[in-house]
């Protein structure tokens, strides 16, 4: 593997955003990076800035008022990256599936590479979690765009949709 | 302040807290709600797991030939055991071992399930009517 | 003409002043849940305050009378919030016991574990927030130590209930998984390592200079503020308000067990740490007492009738006095559920206290009102 | 010979600086008692930077990035080479003032914010360092550094010196308590939060490279003994880091108040003690 390849899957800065949940799986996502698990053996920092993120891990539901956000930040994550819903919720909608307010799980909004299911999903879990992840990851370039339904939706000819991404490379 | 400072150049010396996970491996406790086995044998398909389960992760499909497939959404359960109490038979048991992640290869999609499920169910109850029907009429 | 134009344009010049707008949320490093703040300041001080907290609404009010019959309510209100998850499903089980008319047969032991789990929940609540309040200040040193420390009370829970978050433990009518006695001791034993690093922990927040210096009378709540803004938990507590629902509401066995209080009168951020770290102490004596108390026994009653009365409780979560309320009409599923959660209460004074304090104290001081945006949003 | 070993070790310096970094992030994570990343981390870093999809703002905010690490590399071969002194000053602290002339060309307020510290560290870093030269030239008569080089053991003459620039390392690299042009926390990383990917990784190799620049200002007080000079160089950083771990974020003013405060007084007093010749 050359350099290029092997850094790729060497350096994951994570992002994080929870789109409701309960919290339970942020807070062992914050547990991942104490002493006891310490991800950082992996290179993953928690940058929170989706501007230098690679590995983008929802947690929750998707409320509706946090779907706006999600995709913006999905859109704002460069590429070459990878998407992990982390928690039963985030993959399926868990207990909340159904409820009015949500939109059942992370894929219906943008594109899902992972699923980390358990309710909390385990620090354990979740490293599995990534460490699939980057499988994928190195499997990604930075020319292969997924877009989100609801992008797709908006903009459904190819002219259009170079319009978007224009204005991506833009932002 | 002097505290952390010593603590922290002592812990230069010290051997770090953590668990090597993925290169060493890990053993949950024995009675950790991990996953849900179901036993075909014991079951009698009571259907009183899929009244009981909070999120509905699980389903029973009663096809259109009358065989039964207990469906279970691991993406979906929340592990709460609930399932395992209320089954009359023991036919279900929770593992102390966690899922694996799933990806797209393997992944259910689980409301095409769902509404399949109700369809089946539908049917199943039309049959039924119709089995019962025909008893009365003879 | 021209003169009276240039007037105007003075005059707006005069009125409109220019604010740098700092945008926190809904995607920040130093809150992972989704809360918006728009902070407009001047010079770095914050002036204006503007915020919003339903990012998180999902509609569990609703759905428990629509979707979920009432045995499986506890599960459900578990997910209100994974850091109070065994706050939420107790008060949630004894309200739906009170609306049936059962709370009365409830046996000891149930109560008891109850109890322990509610206090090892509070524990790692408190070290979560205590730990994070030292990472939002820059002290990642510290932040690292005492989670490193709060993984033992993770084990714990995940040894005693099967999970190292939701608990799930409490049904209604009881409990339904015993703690066995070669558990006890195990929790028994690291009870003491637990106390030791409590023992860490407040020597960091009372001795250490930066930190101190850094919440040392930042975010001052006074007695008759917090009376006024009617303000709840631990908050309260550092205001010098004695106000805790463990002895107001008597669904455990906190009166039995000789509770105490603890209460501070300065009412900064530092006092509100303080209070935590010193309720860990009496979270732990309380565990120990409740397993002296009772013997293995009954856990659970069977519970066969549905809920047709109406009834409240209250219950003290890490963050304060959390509030249920059912209406049952005898059907399968209660008329009306409510729950009132305490950052709900605790955060009408976050403006108040946040006006003209510099923006890099603003992380600390919203971090020291540890506020729970997945209840407040349910 | 005098001429290549500056060279080699300039060109190497993206090298030297790399494994410097991963060492202080080892380091801090043994500090905060967990394993921590491999020693080549950054390395891996930088190298996944360059490949990520370049997302432009203006082209402004990216020349401002590649111009904060020419003046850095300028600054670092001046220092290298044997320049003036004041030069190296000079273009250290030009290098950090491009990077918030960036920052502010950019709409997001963090950046604005993290772009205004910025300027303060300029403000705390300097001065000193400038006393540090008129200091320099007080002992060796000579702001030229291939001269200053040549002397030896200068901790002996000036040791208060040294006190203070140690006293602003930690405002020079960025590291707690005097971290506030960063404060992650905070504002995210301040200046840099709307640079990713390619344009990202100049200011990264900067960092590296103001390390090295770090190392060699601590260098230049030990010189004589090859084996003193490495020995002070680590112990200086290892407590500096040990600092870093053991002292919360201050605020801004907090950071001049206090590098003006403690570190000129100390350059001053061994000024005049060298004036008046008891050191």
């Amino acid at each position: 593997m050359s350099i290029f390849a092997l850094s790729r899957v060497k350096s994951p800065w994570i992002l994080h955003y929870d789109t409701g949940g309960c919290n339970g799986c942020d807070i062992e996502i914050l547990a991942v990076l104490t002493p006891r698990y310490d991800v950082e053996r992996f290179g993953m920092i928690n940058r929170g800035n989706p501007k230098q993120a690679d590995v983008f891990l929802v947690t929750g539901p998707v409320t509706k008022r946090c779907r706006e956000r999600l995709i913006n930040l999905y859109l704002q994550v460069p590429e070459p990256k990878v998407v992990v819903a982390v928690g039963s919720c985030a993959c399926d909608g868990g207990v909340f599936r159904n409820m009015y307010n949500v939109e059942n799980g992370v894929d219906k909004v943008i594109p899902v590479d992972v699923y980390v299911p358990g309710c909390a999903a385990r620090p354990h879990q979740i490293i599995d979690g990534v460490v699939k992840a980057l499988e994928i990851l190195s499997k990604k370039t930075k020319e292969n765009i997924e877009l989100p339904e609801y992008i797709k939706e908006r903009f459904p000819s190819l002219n259009d949709r170079r319009k978007v991404l224009e204005e991506m490379r833009k932002r | 302040m002097l505290k952390m400072f010593l603590t922290s150049v002592l812990n230069l010396f010290r051997k770090p807290a953590t668990h090597l996970y993925p290169f060493e491996p890990y053993e949950p406790f024995e009675d950790y709600r991990g996953r849900i086995v179901w036993n075909e044998e014991k079951c009698t398909f009571c259907m009183r797991c899929e009244m009981v389960c909070p999120p509905g992760a699980i389903k029973i499909m009663i096809m259109e030939d009358d065989t039964k497939r207990w469906l279970w959404n691991p993406a979906q359960c929340i592990y709460c055991g609930e399932c395992v109490r209320n089954c009359p038979f023991g036919a279900l048991t929770q593992e102390n071992q966690y899922s694996p992640p799933l990806d797209k290869s393997n992944k259910r999609d689980w409301s095409e399930i769902e509404r399949e499920a109700e369809r089946l169910k539908l049917l199943w109850r039309e049959r039924l009517r119709k089995k019962s029907q025909a008893k009365k009429s003879s | 003409m021209a003169s009276e134009s240039k007037n105007k344009t003075r005059e707006i010049q005069i009125k409109e002043k220019v604010y740098t707008t700092i945008p926190f949320g809904s995607q920040h490093v130093a809150l992972p849940e989704p809360i918006k703040f728009i902070f407009d300041t001047e010079n770095e001080i914050v002036k204006e305050i503007k915020f919003d907290i339903a990012y998180v609404h999902r509609g569990i009010e609703k759905a428990l009378t629509t979707m979920f019959d009432f045995r499986k309510a506890p599960y459900v209100v578990g997910r209100v919030c994974g850091i109070c998850s065994a706050a939420h499903t107790i008060p949630c089980a004894v309200v739906m016991e009170r609306a049936i008319g059962i709370d009365r047969e409830i046996p000891d032991r149930a109560k008891a574990i109850r109890m322990i789990a509610l206090e090892i929940n509070r524990l790692q609540s408190h070290f979560l927030i205590n730990g994070h309040l030292a990472e939002v200040c820059g002290y990642e040193n510290v932040f690292m130590h005492i989670w490193r420390d709060r993984e033992m009370i993770m084990d714990l829970a995940d040894m005693l209930f099967g999970n190292r978050v939701q608990y799930d433990v409490v049904c209604v009518g009881g409990v339904n998984r015993d703690i066995p006695k070669d558990k006890e001791r195990v929790l028994l034993d690291k009870l003491n390592e637990i106390e030791k690093s409590v023992e860490f922990m407040e020597k960091i927040f009372t001795k250490d200079r930066t930190l101190v210096s850094r919440l040392k009378g930042l975010g001052v709540v006074s007695k008759e503020m917090a009376l006024e803004y009617g303000i709840v938990g631990p908050m309260a507590r550092a205001s010098g308000v004695k106000t805790d629902c463990r002895v107001e509401d008597d669904w455990g066995l906190y009166k039995d067990l000789g509770f105490e209080m603890v209460t501070m009168e300065e009412g900064d951020s530092l006092a509100r740490c303080l209070v935590r770290v010193r309720e860990c102490y009496e979270s732990i004596r309380i565990i120990r007492e409740a397993i002296k108390s009772t013997e293995e026994g009954e856990i659970s009653i069977k519970v066969t009738a549905n809920p047709k009365y109406e009834a409240v409780c209250r219950n003290e979560a890490p963050r304060g006095e959390l509030f249920y309320y059912v209406k049952g009409t005898g059907g399968i599923m209660p008329d009306r559920v409510r729950i009132r959660t305490p950052t709900l209460a605790n955060i009408p004074i976050l403006p108040e206290v946040m006006k003209d304090v510099s923006y890099n104290d603003i992380p600390p001081l919203l971090m020291s009102f540890d506020p729970c945006i997945a209840c407040t949003g349910r | 010979m005098d001429f290549l070993l500056p060279a080699s070790l300039l060109v190497l310096s993206p090298l030297i600086g790399g494994l410097l970094e991963g060492t202080f992030r080892k380091l801090n994570a043994r500090m905060q008692n967990r394993v921590g990343p491999p020693i080549v981390q950054p390395f891996y870093d930088l190298f996944k930077l360059l490949q990520k999809r370049p997302i432009l703002i203006n082209n402004y905010h990216v020349i401002m990035a590649y111009a904060h690490l020419v003046a850095m590399v300028i600054a670092l071969a001046t220092f290298l080479l044997g320049g003036d002194f004041l030069l190296v000053i000079f273009f250290h602290g030009m290098s950090l003032a491009l990077l918030s002339m960036g920052a502010y060309g950019v709409r997001s307020s963090y950046s604005q914010v993290g772009a205004t510290r910025e300027l303060l560290h300029i403000l705390a870093v300097e001065p000193v360092l400038i006393m540090i030269a008129a200091n320099l030239y007080l002992n060796t008569g000579t702001f030229l550094l291939s001269e200053i080089f040549n002397s030896n053991f200068l901790f002996k003459s000036m040791p208060l010196a040294f006190l203070a620039l140690v006293a602003v390392l930690p405002a020079k690299l960025k590291k707690s308590p005097f971290d506030v042009s960063e404060a992650h926390q905070e504002i995210i990383g301040g200046p840099e939060i709307e640079y990713s990917g390619p344009f990202y990784a100049p200011i990264y190799l900067a960092k590296w490279l103001e390390e090295v620049l770090s190392a060699g200002l601590i260098a230049m007080f030990f010189l004589g003994n090859p084996v003193i000079t490495l020995i002070a160089i680590s112990v200086t950083f290892t407590f500096v880091l040990a600092v870093d771990n053991s002292t919360a974020r201050l605020s801004y003013w907090d950071m001049v108040k206090y590098t003006w405060e403690i570190s000129i007084p100390l350059v001053l007093v061994n000024l005049v003690l060298n004036y008046v010749g008891v050191l």
